[in-house]
């Protein structure tokens, strides 16, 4: 393996303040071709995962990013004095069935919700959850939802194929009535 | 109030239907029509008891929940209780619908939240760029671009387009902002302070947490020259 | 050595913004003594220095803060200039009049921010947000402004008309839903 190749790659994931895709990766160093890279950011992962640090690599968003262990959580949230505010469960609601049913207009998240949820999509909108996919053809061509990337990054998520099937979530939602 | 923030727990009409499934321990499925309408009725009369707004969604279950329940005391030929089913159906699939969701919505929230219960590096945002819009700089969103131009339009064309409700900004919250944006940075121009004051009210808010800061020994304002920009530092690192 | 603490101030470091210093770390961790954390932070430093890595722990004036090695700086250069994701305020403003008025003037993009915008349109297009569409059949012939298709990509728009109209902007209704 080129050592010197990782050790660009690694400072270039630590450096970034997005996930890095293999791809930005590559056009940042043309003379590699995406499958070294690839190998590369691979090895990397998994070379951070045995070191037992307080940080690895994780897959997000289709890139890579350095980031702490959940454990060192309560300090480091104090150290921030963590002004991120939570989502609410109606937020969350709404993020997911965006998340699930993408794309998807308003009207239809109001009626799988059952309420208002013009006020929870512009929170959405503004953390960059959510995003405008365009128009369907309707009449008053209402405004398509779909999720970001800055969604799979916040949801530990590798892509939207990586959220956890419908089928699944039935199988508990079963579960949970019955008890 | 008080009252407002206990029971307003139900988030819409499928909220509290599936709150009062769960409480009767029924299969959802084979609802009781019968009891769980009563119930759904009475809650909605203990909202109105205490002066809670009932939003239009909850009288439109109660409505459905209603016809239900009154076709079921009718006296029955064939096609009636194909009617009642399909009546039924209307409450029991946006049901499981919404436990399908809400459980979804569980999964995502019990993630590996980033912000919550991982970080990413600490980077300083300012001077490591090099460029020459450093000052201020937001992320690029659309949100940002169409609040920016709402900003713009309310600013030169007050009432032209659009009408405005009141935002009420307070001034703790407007101290923890400004603690916020001198995160990170020494310095502060009192006028970037303001770039972002959508409104009157907001600038005023801003304006008394920024007194309210300087008070409490937090921050402390300068003039490197007379006329020249006045400049917020931190004098005490923030909590 | 007590190793969780180390990685405990690891994590504190990598997740700070800015250098900490031992008198911080010590104000999250009360129960130990600034003369432990200082001894943890020597030797995380050390550690760094001997794992060949393509980052350090350095020791500035202000505390303890991660860095990349020098040498990796022309990849990084690259990739910051590549991924510049963030404008100011004013920039913002200035695009978002051009992208909801375009085709447009200076002249009015100037009555609508009450500034000049030269230097701020001249950023624009070198960031190939804006482009220049053509010219006025008016007195001086003024350039005429308008989005690129690089502007869409960044915003994730399939379209101009996927823009939401300000009235639509209003009816998603207040942020008071936030918690």
């Amino acid at each position: 393996m080129d050592n010197s190749l990782k050790l660009i790659v690694e400072s270039l994931v630590f450096a970034s303040e997005e996930p890095l895709t293999p791809q930005q990766i590559r056009e940042l160093l043309p003379e590699k071709d995406l499958k070294e890279i690839r190998a590369v950011l691979a090895e990397l992962k998994a070379e951070y995962q045995h070191m037992k640090r307080s940080f690895i690599i994780r897959e997000v968003a289709k890139g890579y990013q350095f980031c702490t262990l959940p454990r060192f959580r309560p300090y480091i949230a104090k150290m921030l004095s963590s002004t991120q505010s939570r989502l609410s469960t109606a937020a969350l609601e709404t993020l997911s069935i965006v998340a699930y049913k993408q794309p998807i207009i308003r009207q239809e998240i109001e009626r799988l919700r059952g309420v208002d949820v013009g006020g929870i999509l512009r929170l959405l909108l503004k953390k960059g959850l959510i995003r405008i996919v365009g128009r369907k053809p309707l009449p008053g061509r209402p405004i398509i939802y779909g999720t970001t990337r800055t969604f799979l990054e916040i949801f530990d998520l590798k892509d939207l194929s990586s959220l956890p099937t419908l089928k699944e979530i039935e199988e508990l939602g079963d579960e949970e009535v019955e008890q | 109030m008080p009252f407002e923030t206990k029971l307003d727990v139900f988030e819409g009409p499928l909220d509290l239907l599936l709150h009062l499934v769960q409480i009767n321990e029924v299969d959802i499925s084979d609802i009781p029509v019968a009891t769980i309408t009563e119930q759904y009725l009475e809650y909605l009369d203990l909202m109105r008891a205490l002066d809670i707004n009932i939003a239009g969604d909850f009288l439109v279950m109660a409505s459905t929940l209603m016809h239900i329940k009154s076709k079921m005391l009718l006296p029955r030929r064939d096609d009636d209780l194909e009617e009642i089913e399909d009546l039924r159906e209307e409450i029991v699939r946006p049901l499981m619908e919404y436990i399908k969701l809400k459980e979804a919505a569980n999964e995502l929230a019990s993630r590996d939240i980033l912000y919550r219960d991982v970080f990413k590096r600490g980077i300083e945002m300012n001077g490591t760029r090099g460029e020459e819009d450093n000052i201020n700089p937001s992320r690029i969103n659309l949100y940002g671009l169409m609040n920016a131009f709402k900003r713009l339009i309310k600013e030169k064309h007050p009432g032209a387009v659009l009408r405005f409700k009141p935002e009420p900004w307070s001034i703790k919250e407007k101290m923890v902002e400004i603690r916020d944006k001198l995160k990170g940075v020494k310095t502060l121009s009192f006028r970037d302070l303001f770039a972002e004051t959508a409104s009157i009210s907001e600038m005023i808010a801003t304006f008394l947490a920024l007194l309210e800061l300087v008070r409490t020994g937090f921050m402390t304002v300068f003039q490197e020259q007379d006329g020249s920009d006045i400049m917020i530092e931190v004098l005490t690192k923030g909590v």
